[in-house]
């Protein structure tokens, strides 16, 4: 059997394409993530705009070739704006019957599926759960197929590389990339050059990835690729001029909390106990001591929000961060941190539940953990993140509101969100006004309850200042001397006066605009968090057919924007999609009495473009 | 401390809070804290580099009253709060107050790590085996057998050790004392202070509501002498009335023993001599009980050992003078960027 | 100066009151408890119908003589149904001039207060904070007076019973009762007996509390009582017939959880950590082991609530107790029962917070804690309960609730609830239809998350049931087959049926009535709890005035009842009172866009009638 | 167990339930599975009496792969739901599997208090001194300069020594194994089994991804001789590739020393004889560390006392003795009752 065989139709258009969506899918050891991030620095210097949608399995490391095993990479990138990692990949790599199985069903057909035949023995047949062989059965006629022996052909192309038959298989995923940059016509340097660097310390194993990668794009340059399939182009994106950068989620939450206490002018100690999806964010401020940060791994949740709580006491800005089940667990403490006033983050990358539920899978469900998830009234501020860029003006804006209005800030991203990256036109740091914290310092008339009586925030005291010793704790204060007090109408005064600087943090943050569309008509599209990417889309799609539907995503959840109301009243119809079954419509039904409707998928996946531009008409129709 | 400060003068009275004192009349408490201010009159560390942090419970209520910084926090969770303070501020001299349902009942995993961490925080228990706050159930610490609200048959679960669990955590300090022992205390407590790392004291505490006279089998002052031996380092561990009971390691039963010196021909030396650096010897004096022992009180263990913010200084430093903290802006444009336009 | 004097108006009308409100002060030494709780027996014994409030002091034992150191016991009886425990006393019993000074403020003018001055001493009056004796300086000219040198005359009332002096002392409780015995024409008889039982194994002290009960009660009637005073009659309330007795909320829901489990056929497993005020379940329960019931105080609240949760899962009814900041503890492993779906019931005794807040203060403001407080979509069933007795019935809807559909549910009771006491008619055990609990033990086509086609509930099996050996975790699971599964539809079928099962429960409770009023109108008065009280009193006395003003209270707050949308439809207009800043006017708001509005009081009291009433006035003037 | 029942008898295969194991390959859970499952084939408690509970971990996945009843619950939990389990129905064998961040940082309380109660489970601690399901972040059982993504510089906290942990929390049972040791691992298993009351089983399991080899220094093949001790009741403790060294008690310093028999007029006499009910014991030998010592393998502590789910349901039975259960109709009328109206 010759190492190739294609099946395509004839006749390819080889016009330029607007967007292309690739998924790279293969087992855990394959490197499939490494695979799809190469791809993605590559198009990003290609100029296109993007977004990425890296799916992790569930299992550390599950047995070779099995479905659960699947680790799987998506990248939508085009000559336009791209909002989301795409509904329907138009290309599968499918580096084993597994990844086929399992991402299949997510081609539409004439989508070009690549595979590695290599990997199709009966033995990975049967694992994956093939009856038959899916490559001969006529599973796939609906696709157009590239059958390529790649294992083999790897093999062969490392053979002179001084590598072990293992470590060579190794590289099959660079042959594979080196055959995808072809097909796009991508620069193979900047992957060399990480390879060279990556490797640094072991030549032999950069070299025969560069070996590979370099034959898999000779491969398809050469006879041996069928003669029918040429280069796409995909041209640059209209991209606001400037500096770029993928970024992850997760890093730009971290440069974004750093960059809001350098901002303040505080420390910044995080707190956390790894859980996933969050724990990336306590790896990555890990790694970034020389800015003065300390990172504290706590032996659970709840020492995590405490010993927060206790740097935010000590002075400096104590951040925690988990996941659902975890935040979940610093409830009490939060209510401490309300009832003394002290700043605290704590963020929160959502996760599909109840209970354990499905750790790598994303979902929107903890808002009303954060809006409403503690005894008491105990109003908090609360913001989401939008795509993964944005956490960095999101882990800002957190800081500002913690340090300005001493008070905990909830900031909710998602297990999408965390791990997608984008290109990102860094911003000019230059622009950011400074909010330099004010330490109290002067005992005259001084008490720890004392207000500001514009932002209702008491003074901030770092123990250590001379004169200045005092006493806080959760039990119920008096307004007008800070010590503990009973008396009926002093808590009926703190409880309004905690409330009233939490609400009053609306007249400190912009009024809410349309994201796209107008300021009113007939359906708003109200989102929040990651969501962002397929509603915008979808409404951008829909304007682009003519139709009367505007997008309105939130980043402030608590408290909601003071025109909000206003805004949203004169649109005859409110939609809400949200990754929950319906938690922000719940609070803007009881703020505005707006007849709202929620469009809701709880399915660990992000939305579809599809799916909403489905809702928008079913609404337009109504 | 990582700066060391001259002691400055202080009395107890300036450790005084303008505070009303709230606990019960005859509450142990009272005689705690006076202890304590007067040791913190002779540490000289000045009020406001002093910090205590509580929990919640009668104990708990102990920073409202002293003149320094104070943090009245959540139920259990002192430690973890100390913890992140010191993360905070390493110069603070913090002291860490808790009852025995605070520490070791919803407080013990807290508890457990900052002591293996040797978090330099100072953590007083006072130990009155009974919850005084909730008005009276039985704790982690009280004998089987009590009788109380959630027990009205007689608690069932064996109670444990304060300093059993503290040395199985990996404490590098851990000392006892008695809420009356006046003299004893200060000092012990002086000790715990200068201590690098994480102390722990036990102070048994009389809760004169709830659970009075639990400790008088070895407290009360008539029998005192023969039901506590005070351990010092390099000293004979003798006892007793006239000093002439002493504790004796039997080398084939592993086990200690009572003795009598001038008696069976045993002599002073042969009393085993207290070594607070043996982690085992501090075990075994641990488990001392009356009758059949007397309770030891006083530095059972103390060993020297890297305090845990000055190894995360330290990372700090490293990681500072291997890599530049370059500014923000440089920051973001570290790794891949590309221009696009202009 | 002779041992009383009498400053009283002339011509005092004898006439029969309809009810009387009575509150005693004292130190918390002073006994007050005892002689609240004496007086609400004899009251009921003598057919008034009535309510009581006892109001602790913070501290356990606050020095003597100090204002935080008061305790004090409201009792409000009548001649008619008594729905509080009364907004202003007519009387007030002062033991000391602490007492005097916590409660001066309550008492309108003309209010009787009867004073022992033999405590009025220089160092009391210091100590309560009197610069001048209130006595003496015009304090108390607004009020009519009863000074009594009351220590004096106890102690020479029991110099011959064989007492300390200290021991005398502390019978002057009992030589008080005697004398508002006199006043409101009581027997002294179920006292007597309540002395002798109490103090069988110290007759000496019996004696010498009843000689003084008699002292007292001789004193008023004879020639040194004012010759203007006399006693008052307040006649039998037209109670419904029926075995009655008195009964606090902490011993009503012990019984019927006990009852509801009986009902069930099941053991009872209660696991709890101490805390104010939700202790006194614990305490309840531990004294009917009995019953077979098993009670166990954990090392925290999650110990508790997972132990609650790991009884459940052996086939016992596994219920966990605390307050706010307790809960908070618990929202992770309610998660966990949730997502097993397991029976679990979680009484919270609300107390006022945020964070430790006032613990000895009632509040309702857990209502979003318990809807909503958890991370995920993960609805639960939530009640509240409305009255001391209402405790009881609560408690076996629970259990059912709980069983029947494999659910968590949370009972809502709070400070004043627990420690208050009612009159209560005996309920007819043999009315309670069993719901017998059916184990599933037939291994035919079994898997745990099979479902009854009804109530969509899953199967209960006992581990050491013969061939059921099954697995369940937090962890997502199939809905056919009951292993693990992370694929997204079927995430989205078990999210959807998790929630149509609690919605379903909607179904099987009654549809909301109208407490007092009628099925529509201008106002609706909703309520909730413990506001039950001073709502239904203050909506029948706008009635009793013509006004069109009805009163609606929930049991269940969710699910809500399937008519409430359309019932509160019918009227104008609906107010909500809560002790908390609006958390069902939210979830109504939410639900049925009506404009609900809500009357706010967080002050760590019960509302006054009055300040319902005044707030129904003004929304019936809009 | 309350109810002694004969063995059934089982096979390892009638144990393993039909769902795919998902641990990564060469994982030290296979072989602690295996070894479990020997061990419950020959205990011979019925299957549909036997019950797994864990928390949430790699080791936590345990429960899916036993053909028993399982729970598989929520990080660091297990032992109070096991308690809760054990008193709804105390005729259950109930085995806690956890991780060493499961047990041991979250968890940590819970372990305490399921230990000093002397609940009648079994906990068996795989310690790989990793958290694995989260991809590898140090835990409290990884020695000091760990790198992992959390502690990219290694970490800086003292380890806690698990075994020294359970007996300060006043576990009555305290052993430990190794995932490799096929014949002592069963063994091992099936005297916590027997032990009455709460066991404590460390396994030291390799976590083959994220920590490789990190008890290779004592469990290689090739060393093991000299760096294990097998401890055994009444036996002296003997250990070396030819069983001449030994581990003997300097009395003056009260520590242990390693000696070889034969050299410098040592002999077997001079040797510890393992008495596995001395606590004192039990702790020194939890303190040996290789290289200076090998590390101790067994029983390293067993002591009889009253389980906690006995003492429960005593107590119920003393009630009910006392107090009688009159039906609720009655129980609703006890105290003061009074009739209105008919
Ligand atoms: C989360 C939480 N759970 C429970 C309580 C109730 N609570 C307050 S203090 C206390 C125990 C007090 O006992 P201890 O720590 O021994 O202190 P003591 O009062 O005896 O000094 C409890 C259970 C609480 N405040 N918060
Ligand atoms: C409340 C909560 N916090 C954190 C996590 C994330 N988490 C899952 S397992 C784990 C630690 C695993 O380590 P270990 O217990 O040692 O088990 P191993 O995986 O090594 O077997 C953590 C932190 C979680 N699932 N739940
Ligand atoms: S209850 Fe006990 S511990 Fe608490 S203040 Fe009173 S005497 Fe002290
Ligand atoms: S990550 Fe480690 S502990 Fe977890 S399954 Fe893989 S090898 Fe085992
Ligand atoms: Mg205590
Ligand atoms: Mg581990």
């Amino acid at each position: 059997m010759s190492a190739v065989s294609a099946e395509l139709p004839r006749h390819i258009d080889r016009r330029e394409l607007e967007s292309v969506v690739i998924r790279f899918a293969g087992d855990s050891g394959d490197g499939v993530q490494i695979t799809g991030s190469q791809f993605t620095d590559t198009t990003a210097l290609a100029g296109n705009d993007l977004a990425t949608f890296p799916d992790f399995p569930a299992e550390i490391r599950a047995p070779a070739g099995t479905t659960f095993g699947v680790s799987a990479f998506q990248i939508n990138f085009g000559a336009r704006s791209i909002a989301t990692a795409g509904d329907a990949p138009d290309v599968l790599v499918a580096f084993n019957p597994a990844a086929l199985k399992v991402n299949l069903s997510d081609i539409h057909p004439g989508g070009l599926i690549v595979l590695d035949t290599g990997t199709f023995s009966a033995r990975n047949l049967e694992k994956a759960g093939y009856a038959t062989n899916p490559l001969e059965d006529g599973t796939l006629t609906k696709y157009r197929t590239l059958k390529i022996d790649i294992s083999k052909l790897t093999l062969e192309a490392v053979k002179e590389m001084g590598v072990s038959s293992k470590e060579g298989l190794r590289c099959k995923n660079f042959w594979t990339l080196g055959l995808v940059y072809w097909l796009y016509g991508r620069s193979r340097q900047s992957t060399i050059d990480w390879l060279q660097r990556r490797f640094a310390s072991r030549p032999e194993i950069a070299n025969a990835n560069i070996a590979a990668l370099n034959a898999g794009h000779a491969f398809a340059e050469t006879a041996e690729m069928p003669g029918e399939i040429s280069s796409y182009v995909v041209p640059p994106a209209p991209l606001e001029p400037g500096v770029y950068r993928n970024i992850t989620g997760t890093d730009a939450m971290a440069w974004g909390l750093l960059a809001g206490t350098q901002l303040a002018g505080i420390k910044l100690v995080f707190c956390s106990y790894p859980i996933t999806p969050a724990s990336s964010l306590l790896h990555a401020l890990a790694n970034l001591k020389q800015y003065d940060i300390v990172t504290f791994q706590a032996e659970d949740e709840i020492a995590a929000a405490c010993s927060a709580i206790g740097a935010s006491y000590g002075g400096a800005l104590g951040i925690t961060s988990s996941s659902g089940p975890g935040v979940a667990l610093k409830g009490e403490a939060i209510g401490l941190a309300i009832s003394t006033e002290l700043p605290l983050i704590v963020v929160n990358a959502q996760r599909a539940g109840p209970s354990t539920g499905m750790p790598t899978k994303t979902e929107q469900s903890d808002l009303y953990q954060a809006v409403f998830g503690r005894n008491a009234d105990s109003p908090v501020a609360v913001l989401a993140a939008r795509s993964p860029a944005d956490c960095f003006e999101v882990g800002i804006e957190a800081v500002r509101i913690a340090t300005k209005y001493m008070t905990p800030v909830i900031v909710l991203t998602d297990g999408y969100i965390v791990n997608a990256a984008e290109p990102w036109r860094i911003p000019d740091m230059g622009a950011y006004e400074p909010f330099p914290v004010q330490f109290r310092t002067d005992p005259e008339g001084f008490h720890p309850f004392l207000r500001d009586p514009e932002t209702l925030a008491r003074p901030w005291v770092k123990p250590g200042t001379p004169e200045m010793m005092h006493r806080i704790g959760g039990i119920e204060k008096s307004f007008s001397s800070g010590h503990i007090s009973y008396d009926p109408e002093n808590h009926q005064k703190m409880t309004d006066v905690r409330a009233a600087k939490i609400d009053g943090i609306a007249n400190d943050i912009p009024l809410q605009t349309v994201e796209d569309g107008t300021e009113g008509g007939a359906l708003a599209v109200v989102g929040w968090g990651s969501t962002y990417g397929p509603i915008s889309r979808a409404v951008g799609n829909l304007r682009a057919e003519g139709e009367d539907v505007s997008h309105v995503h939130l980043r402030h959840i608590w408290p909601l924007p003071r025109n909000l109301g206003d805004l949203l009243g004169k649109f005859d119809r409110v939609l809400v999609p949200e990754m929950n079954s319906g938690q922000l419509v719940t609070l803007l039904r009881a703020q505005y009495l707006l007849p709202a409707e929620g469009l809701n998928q709880i399915s660990g996946k992000p939305f579809k473009i599809s799916t909403i531009e489905a809702a928008i008409r079913e609404q337009l129709e109504k | 401390m990582t700066v060391q400060q001259a002691p400055v003068a202080l009395t107890a009275k300036e450790l005084t809070s303008d505070q009303e004192v709230r606990w019960c009349p005859g509450c142990g408490d009272y005689a705690i804290i006076k202890a304590v201010r007067s040791a913190l009159a002779e540490i000289g560390t000045p009020r406001d580099r002093t910090v205590f942090v509580s929990g919640i419970g009668c104990a708990a209520r102990f920073p409202y009253y002293m003149a320094t910084y104070g943090f009245h926090t959540i139920h259990g969770r002192a430690p973890a709060i100390a913890t992140g303070l010191k993360l905070a501020n390493p110069e603070l001299d913090i002291w860490v107050v808790t009852g025995d349902g605070d520490c070791l009942s919803i407080g013990g995993n807290h508890t457990l790590h900052v002591l293996r961490r040797n978090v330099d925080v100072n953590v007083l228990l006072f130990n009155n085996a009974i919850y005084g706050l909730t008005k009276g159930q039985y704790s982690p610490t009280s004998r089987v057998g009590t009788k109380s609200p959630s027990t009205p048959m007689g608690s069932i679960d064996n109670p444990v050790s304060a300093v059993e669990f503290a040395l199985g955590c990996g404490a590098r300090f851990v000392a006892r004392s008695v809420d009356t022992l006046q003299k004893h205390l200060p000092v012990v407590m002086k000790r715990a202070h200068a201590h690098k790392g994480a102390s722990f004291v036990e102070i048994f505490q009389n809760c004169i509501v709830y659970n009075d006279g639990a400790f008088a089998h070895f407290t009360d002052r008539e029998i005192a002498a023969d039901t506590q031996v005070f351990v010092e380092h390099g000293k004979p561990l003798l006892f007793g009335k006239d000093n002439d009971k002493g504790i004796r390691l039997n080398t084939s039963t592993l086990k200690l023993e009572v003795v009598k010196v001038g008696e069976n021909g045993v002599t002073v030396g042969d009393i085993l001599v207290h070594d607070e650096t043996n982690k085992v010897l501090a075990t075994l004096l641990a488990q001392m009980q009356p009758p059949s022992f007397p309770v030891a009180l006083g530095v059972l263990y103390a060993e020297e050992g890297l305090d845990y913010t000055t190894a995360v200084y330290a990372q700090v430093a490293a990681a500072k003078s291997k890599k530049k903290a370059v500014p923000m802006a440089e920051l973001l444009r570290s790794g891949h960027t590309w221009r696009v336009g202009v």
